[in-house]
């Protein structure tokens, strides 16, 4: 019985902070080297995303504000023409690379963060109804999560996205590429959530508490939502941290197949599609910079997730 | 004294057929599992009846049907003169019935604070909790500052504590326990047990008691009903069933189970294992294994019969 | 010796009258040709045809005289007949290339080594739009059921798509379309002993990603690769074992305005603002061609300062000097104009057609926000951006346009014309002028090359200074090979391999 | 008497956790003759599968043997590791776990399962291998075992499943067996079968068991002696009927006088207050004196009672006389 | 399981007309293919003229249609981007992307299994930790980031393997394999890498994770208390048990293999199907799309039944009640 080890576990300790900083997860992250630095590299990449407007030097969204003879100045060297410098250097379009990777990482954590809430909102709550109500409510359900399998995701993100581009009117065109990259990534991901809720939920509901809570009359959408998702959130929680970097990671990929975030708003994706055609000629910096600052995104909140994934699932402890 | 529960000829089915295109092809009938098979008894107000068989015979699932989780196939379920499989489900019975269920572990929501837990019943009621899960622990021998935990935080026969809390809550007449105790070590089960006579006095319950632990069964039980797949092989009061065991399967239940007295006891095992519940055997159920079965037993279901106080399934019993 | 050779797509077929298209005709030449070629300098050059004449008898005909000895790769001779068959089929109506040929009335043999081709009115450009038009075996395309185009109806393959029979220096070995196409050099081609001819075999693999194409020419696994990123010339420059070779192009890069009443993605109060002149002068003075030039072309385009490639009969310096880039006076003409305050417009842009297309409208964008028009970038695929301008669906977008004809008319009939079924039909600006389209049409039958020429420098003068287009550049050429390659670039990036050299 | 097949001298098992060192099993000691089956009962959580597990060597990290030693046969076991150990497991002593389902590989047949433990450990070919198998399913009660032995675990019932456990945990004749609640997950009448098979095979080999259980009955029926554990410690440890009838620490007297058997006719069974003690706060002194009736100043002090210290049959300072238990 | 095959046919058609349907739907708004196949002489007669042969002007629900009933007599149509059948470029360029998909598939499944068993065994090791972090570089960049950069150090830098194509095929009638060659083989390695390595990570950490949870289970204590060497309860009986979660998975992934194919082939220039699918799509290559899409459901639910059939053959308890297919 494994509730043992749990029970010993138990110390009261006042004050849900104090509480919180003891608790088994807290005291596995405390321990893990690992887990500690890449939360802080993510709160860092984060929060440098989030205040980029406060910390960058320049505005690399503002057109208005590039000289395009800036280009191509090298990290901490004068521009030839200007003379002005720039940290990590410029673009091929006199974009400041510092400036532009911190506003990239906030489009793509934008793209990320809710294409996974998206994808997690669907797959939650359709994993919820097919896995509580079975029948052929559960047969439809996941007959469209085979289909939507069948379609690997970077596809189906290619085709909604087409159609998106298509059916929104051009002159929204430029704003809504965002909105259409987290409708095509989110719809492309909801599957495994799904899956995973509805397994939970198989699991959840014929726990005792479940007939327990149905015994005085509680309402099946009532049951699932106070009684069978708090459960099934562990589970949600590791995906949709994996699921993060997966989906900033297709972004890039999409915009490399031509259907990112466009370039005048790039996201690190995007840079580093334009940083990879100066590979050969010298500018290192145009990719090297974004594309180290992706993988450090990338690798620290998969590594987050992975100690999440070990450290919340109790059989594995 | 009347009866507060009334089970008339129930059945319950399940349908495990395997899917209809396999059925086509592997040319197989639709195959159904007869979890309960005609069963019929009574319970009296402020009485404790005790459901006993070994596992797979049917017992949960009784108490499922009568505490309204599932439905029945066939018979009827009157509760306090309302009949739940006819009448409009349960929903007219629902406050006057509670559940504690086998495994306390599982029984409480893990994210759920015990003062949420315990005053669910009548929260879900939209009626004011305030102070009751309190009182409730309390009540169970709990403390009151108990109700701002989680159940993690509590040993197995705490946790079934909190179950009878908030079974309590909403004020039943009918608690069915489906092996309240089963998952829990002697010197904690006495306390449940006494807690439960206890709260039995106090508050006039009337107890459908689910087990498989004959000694349990004993102490607590006015009337019991053997269950031997599906069908209510035997029924009698306590004392009788115990003192004079008229079906053989009784008979084998007792011997079988071991005893505190009995050192170094050599008598030869029973023979089998309950059988497939889906290709019951045909005729009395009990026929393969029964060391009295004749010809008949194998062809013919035997009807209930009284003998004496006795209600008894068995061609041979006398 | 064999030459390895890439670029970033391939023919789309090998029926020569299906596509008229860059890469499939660039193929083409090696294994067919026609009448007249244009050779490396860009001058009409005796290909099938040895001589060519304005009919003594009928000023509508031009007189063709084919050469003779001329044997296709099965062995046929080449005659006159073939290439009746030829013109005739690259007229029919699924031909990509009829409408190279609308003015021809008929096309006649006179003997096995006389044409008579016969125009519709006198056509003095005629020679100039045959250079893509190759002759194909009559007897052979008989024999294998390919005397149609492709037609896509009947829903079956042509044999021609597929097999070449041609009279090129090179013959088809092998194809394996996008991946792989060998050719090896026809023994019996006429100017066996006229060409250098240095190269036995051509492997042709088209590459599309620039990075990789780039790395397969690093890495010596090719020996010629065209569509060179113009940021990767300075790294294959310093390879001592590749050079680079550079040519203007024959392609002029320029915007378009819609300069209609209504913007076709919502007019700003007060009007389109395109439609005033001085709006769109402002835009023109705003764009700093040079920086362009400098950062986003890395030095390989010359900026250009009209609709024109500089190869173009017509074009001369003074129209094509660029105008100074000044914001100040650019802010000074909006304000002039009542539009100090600037307005916003969609810029919708290719980004895969032009070399860093859409880098140049990134550009664009920055520095008319100077002059505080705010324009927003829609770059996409050529699939959709082309259809959305032709589709009158664009208030500014980016076009190029390359004259194979090299004459102005082929500008002025696409570009200035009123659009309509035949002509203006890239036109998308909604500028119409009567004037104008008089004018196109006149020059085209005007034989009298003098007062023809005098027309079009009228014509210039009117439309430059109504300044529907601005002009960014013209494209430079770059074929980047190795050092033991001797090429010379084509202004129309076709390739002749017949003169290549191996040194 | 001749040496003890097992003998556990002072056993401790410790488990490092963030609150501390636990100590599951604290000081245990006793001895299990060939063909004597020692119950071991005790509430959940008494530590008895950690004594089993300490003894086989099958403790999970974190926990691990601290002190004290496990001699099997007289030799040494507790410290061997790895291929000195698995020689010994199987070959010298065998574990029968609580639940058939589990304990056995889903995707392997069991003749696979047998054989493959046959091999390893005796050096036996293919084929005598597999008539040995055969001959092991037999011995359990499996009939028609020569059919059987190649089907799937899925394919036998609760009780014939442990059976086969019981098969493949003697089938390279082990002179112990640790049974770590053998009959727990199965129905009163198959618990009966196979607690009277584990008894035949004890007494026709001459196996020493080691019987894990919480059921006085079980234990009553099939032990020879009994040892009861309480918080990691032994409460007791005697012949089976002396402690059963005759109980001496207040413990054991208070766990049998809670069954509902033993307070036949009451209306309230007899209860122990309280609950054991979790792991990290075991009281000092005697571990059950805050459910005692009869402690006293003595019981709280430490070192604890142990059984050398008292009577060799209790832990307690104030063992229950006989004549007291007959007054209650 | 008879009915189990049928089922999964009987989806597959329903999966292939959902595909189609919404294949079509989409391709309305992909652009124009007329204006790419048509030089820019065109009149807009021509334009007329080829839209109504290519049936374009009709709505795509009649579209979808007429493409239905040639697609059920095996008939694509004409690719628009090369006037070939779609249906023989398909089978040229088939090959080239199954070999791909093959070797990469089996450079994930080898090394996925054999990391994630050395990862689970040891697990707090120091080895098993740096490959789990070093594995999560491999999906913490985008792929084509990855190609690029194997194609600069080893081509370009090292000069040791090719930069694009396939190198020498051998031509067995309908099949061209590159296996057969060392120029084939040397340049199935970048690619094979670059398309394996994401696929390698994620069946790496699958089986981490299961092989971890199977270790545990009382099977595997009772196989140690049986005296049985690691080796065996490492492989016959964890591996195994953990197999059957890991199939599921391994599976789609393998599945993905094929599509990811598009960026791998793009970048190594890879003349398979994924490579040609793009094209199309920058040319708006309506039927190679469609039936590029239709292909690509049809290989998952050939892989999909396959995997199913794997579990009957290594679960022996679904071969009795047939319950497979419930993951
Ligand atoms: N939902 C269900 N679907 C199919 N069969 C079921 C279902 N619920 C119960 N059964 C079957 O009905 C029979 C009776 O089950 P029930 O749970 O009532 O037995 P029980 O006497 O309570 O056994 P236990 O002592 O194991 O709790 C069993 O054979 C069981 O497998
Ligand atoms: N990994 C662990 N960490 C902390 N405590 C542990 C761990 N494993 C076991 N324990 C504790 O060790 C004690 C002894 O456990 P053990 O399994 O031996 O009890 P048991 O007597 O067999 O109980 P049961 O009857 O429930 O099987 C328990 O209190 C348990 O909670
Ligand atoms: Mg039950
Ligand atoms: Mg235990």
């Amino acid at each position: 019985m494994s509730d043992h080890q749990i029970e010993i576990e138990t110390r009261r300790t006042p004050g849900r902070l104090a509480r919180a900083w003891n608790g088994d997860l807290a005291y596995s992250f405390r321990h893990s080297p690992v887990a500690m630095i890449s939360a802080f590299m993510v709160a860092l990449l984060v929060l440098s995303a989030v205040f980029a407007p406060w910390i960058a030097p320049h505005n690399p969204f503002d057109p208005g504000s590039l000289n395009l003879m800036n280009g191509f100045t090298p990290p901490g060297e004068p521009n030839a023409f200007t003379g002005e410098v720039f940290l990590l250097g410029t673009d091929d379009q006199g974009r400041d690379v510092f400036s532009t990777i911190l506003y990239g990482m906030r489009i793509s954590l934008l793209v990320g963060f809710s294409a996974v809430m998206l994808a997690m909102v669907i797959g939650v709550v359709l994993g919820l109804l097919a896995g509580y109500l079975g029948g052929w409510i559960e047969s439809v359900i996941m007959r469209i999560a085979d289909i939507q399998l069948t379609f690997p995701a970077i596809l189906v993100a290619m085709l909604i996205f087409g159609v998106a581009k298509g059916i929104t009117p051009p002159e929204y065109r430029d704003q809504m590429a965002i909105y259409v990259l987290i409708l095509a990534i989110g719809l492309s991901d909801w599957v495994q959530f799904a899956r995973v809720v509805r397994g939970a939920t198989l699991v959840e509901k014929n726990r005792e508490y479940v007939e327990a809570a149905r015994l005085v009359g509680r309402r099946p959408f009532s049951i699932m939502i106070r009684h069978i998702l708090p459960n099934a959130l562990n589970a949600v929680l590791v995906i949709a941290t994996i699921s993060l970097a997966l989906a900033i990671i297709a972004e890039a990929t999409l915009s490399f197949l031509g259907v990112g975030a466009p370039p005048t708003k790039p996201s690190l994706g995007t840079l580093i599609r334009i940083g990879q055609g100066y590979m050969f000629s010298g500018e290192w910096w145009i990719l090297l910079f974004p594309a180290l600052t992706l993988l450090a995104l990338a690798l620290s909140i998969n590594l987050l997730g992975d100690w999440l994934r070990d450290a919340l699932n109790p059989r594995l402890r | 004294m009347s009866a507060l529960i009334r089970v008339e000829n129930l059945v319950r089915d399940f349908d495990v057929s395997k899917p209809w295109l396999n059925r086509v092809i592997e040319r197989l009938p639709k195959a159904k599992l007869r979890a309960v098979a005609d069963v019929s008894f009574e319970i009296e107000e402020r009485s404790v009846y005790a459901l006993v068989g070994e596992s797979g015979s049917g017992k949960s699932t009784i108490g499922r049907i009568i505490a309204g989780l599932i439905p029945a196939s066939a018979g009827r379920v009157v509760i306090d003169g309302v009949d739940i499989v006819d009448q409009g489900g349960p929903d007219a019975v629902r406050s006057e019935l509670q559940m504690i269920f086998q495994d306390p572990y599982a029984s409480l929501n893990p994210r759920w604070k015990v003062r949420d837990i315990i005053a669910e019943p009548v929260a879900v009621r939209g009626e004011r909790t305030q102070g009751l899960a309190e009182k409730l622990l309390e009540q169970v021998g709990l403390s009151a500052t108990d109700a701002g935990k989680f159940p993690h935080e509590f040993s197995g026969g705490q946790r079934q504590r909190i179950c009878i809390a908030r079974a309590l809550a909403s004020n039943p007449k009918i608690i069915i326990c489906d092996e309240p105790t089963s998952a829990l070590d002697v010197s904690v089960q006495s306390q449940v047990l006494n807690l439960m006579s206890d709260l039995k006095e106090e508050m006039g319950l009337t107890y459908l008691f689910i087990s498989h632990d004959l000694t349990v069964v004993r102490h607590m039980a006015d009337r019991i009903g053997v269950l031997y797949l599906g069908s209510l092989v035997e029924e009698a009061p306590r004392d009788r069933l115990f003192d004079a065991p008229k079906h053989p399967y009784t008979r084998m239940l007792f011997d079988a189970a071991p005893r505190m007295d009995a050192f170094g006891r050599e008598v030869d095992p029973p023979k089998g294992e309950i059988p497939d519940a889906i290709n019951p055997p045909p005729g009395c159920p009990y026929h393969p294994r029964c060391p009295l079965a004749t010809q008949i037993c194998k062809e013919e279901h035997p009807a209930p019969r009284m003998i004496g106080e006795t209600r008894v399934r068995c061609h041979h019993a006398e | 010796d064999a030459l390895r050779w890439a670029r970033s797509s391939d023919s789309l077929t090998l029926d020569p009258q299906a596509q008229n298209e860059g890469p499939t005709l660039a193929m083409m030449h090696q294994m067919m040709e026609p009448l007249i070629l244009r050779n490396p300098s860009g001058e009409l050059e005796s290909a099938l045809a040895t001589d060519w004449a304005v009919s003594t008898e009928n000023p509508d005909a031009w007189s063709f005289t084919l050469r003779e000895g001329v044997k296709y790769h099965d062995g046929a001779d080449f005659t006159a007949e073939d290439a009746v068959f030829s013109f005739e089929r690259a007229m029919s109506e699924n031909s990509d290339m009829k409408g190279l040929l609308t003015s021809i009335v008929s096309v006649e043999a006179n003997g096995d080594y006389e044409l008579i081709i016969t125009t519709d009115g006198a056509n003095p450009l005629l020679p100039s739009s045959l250079t893509n038009i190759f002759m194909m075996d009559k007897g052979w395309a008989e024999a294998n059921g390919a005397q149609n185009v492709q037609d896509f109806e009947s829903g079956e393959e042509t044999f021609a798509s597929q097999n070449v029979n041609g009279t090129g220096p090179y013959r088809l070995v092998s194809r394996e379309a996008d991946v792989k196409t060998e050719m090896t050099r026809f023994d019996g081609y006429w100017g066996a002993d006229e060409f250098p001819l240095d190269y036995t075999d051509i492997v042709y693999t088209p590459i599309q990603n620039p990075s990789t194409r780039v790395a397969a020419l690093l890495s010596g696994e090719v020996d010629f690769i065209q569509d060179v990123p113009v940021q990767d010339l300075q790294r294959i420059e310093s390879d001592p074992e590749l050079k680079i070779m550079t040519s203007p192009q024959n392609r002029v890069i320029f915007f378009g305005m819609n300069i209609g009443d209504e913007l076709v993605n919502g007019t700003p109060e007060g009007g389109n603002p395109l439609a005033d002149v001085r709006v769109r002068q402002a835009m023109n003075m705003a764009i700093n061609r040079d920086a362009i030039r400098q950062v986003v072309m890395r030095g390989q385009s010359i900026p250009a300062g009209v609709v024109m490639p500089p190869f173009v009969n017509g074009w001369t310096e003074e129209l094509d000097t660029v105008p100074t880039t000044d914001v100040e006076a650019a802010r000074a003409l909006m304000e002039e104009a009542g539009w100090a305050d600037g307005f916003s417009i969609q810029l919708d842009c290719p980004n895969d057609r032009y070399v860093n297309d859409e880098a140049i409208c990134q550009a664009a964008v920055g520095m008319l926000a100077q002059i505080g028009v705010t324009a927003n970038l829609n770059a996409q695929p050529k699939a959709q951006h082309f259809p959305l301008m032709n589709g009158l669906g664009s208030d500014f977008y980016m076009l190029g346009w390359g004259v194979p004809t090299y004459d102005s008319e082929y500008i002025f009939n696409f570009l200035y014309h009123t659009k309509g079924d035949e002509f203006g039909t890239w036109n998308s600006t909604r500028y119409s002028n009567p004037k104008i389209d008089e004018m196109t049409r006149a020059i085209a039958a005007e034989v009298d090359l003098e007062a023809r020429d005098a027309m079009i420098a009228e014509m210039w003068q009117i439309v430059k200074e109504d300044m529907i287009y601005l002009p960014v550049h013209h494209q430079t050429l770059n074929w980047a090979m190795r050092n033991e390659v001797g090429a010379a670039v084509n202004a129309d990036d076709s390739v002749h391999v017949k003169y290549f050299t191996y040194d | 008497m001749s040496e003890p097949v097992l003998s556990v001298r002072d056993l401790v098992v410790e488990i490092p956790t963030r609150h501390g060192v636990l100590r599951p099993v604290d000081g245990v000691s006793y001895d299990i003759a060939a063909g004597e089956i020692l119950g071991v009962v005790g509430e959940s959580g008494a530590g008895k599968s950690m004594t089993g597990n300490a003894v086989i060597g099958l403790l999970d990290r974190p926990a691990r043997i601290a002190s004290g030693e496990v001699l099997l046969q007289g030799q040494p076991i507790h410290q061997l590791q790895g291929a000195a150990l698995r020689k010994l497991r199987g070959r010298h002593m065998g574990m029968i776990f609580q639940d058939p389902l589990t304990s056995l590989n889903p995707l392997l047949t069991v003749g696979d399962q047998l054989t493959e433990t046959i091999q390893e450990h005796l050096d036996l070919s293919a084929s005598q291998a597999h008539e040995r198998a055969i001959a092991a399913l037999d011995e359990v009660g499996i009939p028609a075992a020569r059919q059987r032995i190649d089907s799937y675990p899925h394919e036998f019932s609760g009780g014939m499943r442990q059976r086969v456990v019981i098969a493949l945990a003697l089938c390279a004749e082990p002179e112990l067996i640790i049974a770590d609640e053998p009959t727990t997950a199965l129905d009163v009448s198959v618990q009966a079968q196979i607690i009277a098979l584990l008894r035949r095979l004890c007494r026709e080999r001459g196996v020493a068991v080691m019987l894990v259980t919480h059921d006085m009955g079980v234990i009553a029926e099939a032990a020879d002696r009994v040892a009861v554990m309480y918080a990691g410690r032994l409460a007791e440890l005697g012949p089976v009927r002396e402690v059963v009838t005759q109980a001496r620490h207040p413990y054991t007297a208070g766990l049998m006088a809670s069954t509902p058997v033993a307070s036949q006719g009451q209306k309230r069974l007899r209860q122990i207050p309280g609950a054991m003690p979790r792991l990290d706060a075991v009281p000092a002194g005697c571990a059950f004196h805050p459910r005692c009736e009869r402690a006293q100043a003595r019981c709280r002090q430490a070192p604890g009672p142990t059984l050398q210290a008292c009577d060799g049959r209790a832990a307690c300072w104030f063992p229950i006389t006989h004549e007291q238990e007959a007054t209650l | 399981m008879l009915a189990y095959i049928i089922r999964r046919v009987a989806q597959s058609i329903l999966v292939l007309l959902v595909t189609g349907f919404v294949a079509f739907s989409m391709f309305s708004f992909v652009g124009d293919p007329v204006e790419n196949m048509l030089g820019q002489e065109r009149t807009q007669a021509d334009v007329d003229r080829l839209r109504g042969q290519l049936g374009l002007d009709q709505p795509f629900v009649v579209q979808y249609a007429k493409f239905l009933q040639q697609a059920a007599q095996g008939n694509f149509g004409l690719s628009y981007r090369q006037g070939r059948e779609v249906s023989a470029i398909l089978a040229e360029r088939l090959p080239a992307t199954l070999e791909l998909a093959f070797v990469s598939g089996l450079l994930a499944l080898g090394g996925g299994i054999g990391f994630g068993i050395l990862t689970a065994i040891r697990r707090r090791g120091i080895s098993s930790n740096v490959i789990m972090t070093l594995s999560l570089v491999g999906v913490s960049l985008p792929t084509f980031l990855i190609g690029i950069l194997l194609i600069y150090v080893f081509s370009v830098e090292l000069g040791w393997l090719p930069s694009f194509g396939r190198g020498e095929v051998v031509d067995l009638g309908w099949w061209t394999t590159g296996f057969l060659t060392v120029s084939g083989l040397k340049a199935l390695v970048l690619p094979a890498i670059t398309l394996g390595l994401y696929q390698m990570t994620l069946i790496m950490r699958l089986v981490r994770t299961e092989m971890m949870e199977v270790l545990r289970m009382d099977y595997i204590r009772f196989a140690r208390a049986r005296g049985l060497r690691e080796r065996s309860i490492n492989f016959r009986h964890a591996l195994r048990n953990t197999l059957v979660p890991v199939i599921t998975i391994t599976g789609l992934q393998l599945g993905s293999i094929i599509a990811f194919a598009i960026i791998t082939e793009t970048v190594f220039q890879w003349p398979g199907v994924g490579l040609l699918f793009i094209n199309a799509v920058q040319f708006v290559d309506i039927p190679v799309m469609a039936a590029y899409l239709m292909m690509i459901s049809v290989m998952f639910v050939g892989i999909n039944l396959i995997v199913d059939l794997l579990y009957f053959a290594i679960d022996p308890r679904l071969r009795v009640d047939g319950k497979a297919g419930g993951h």
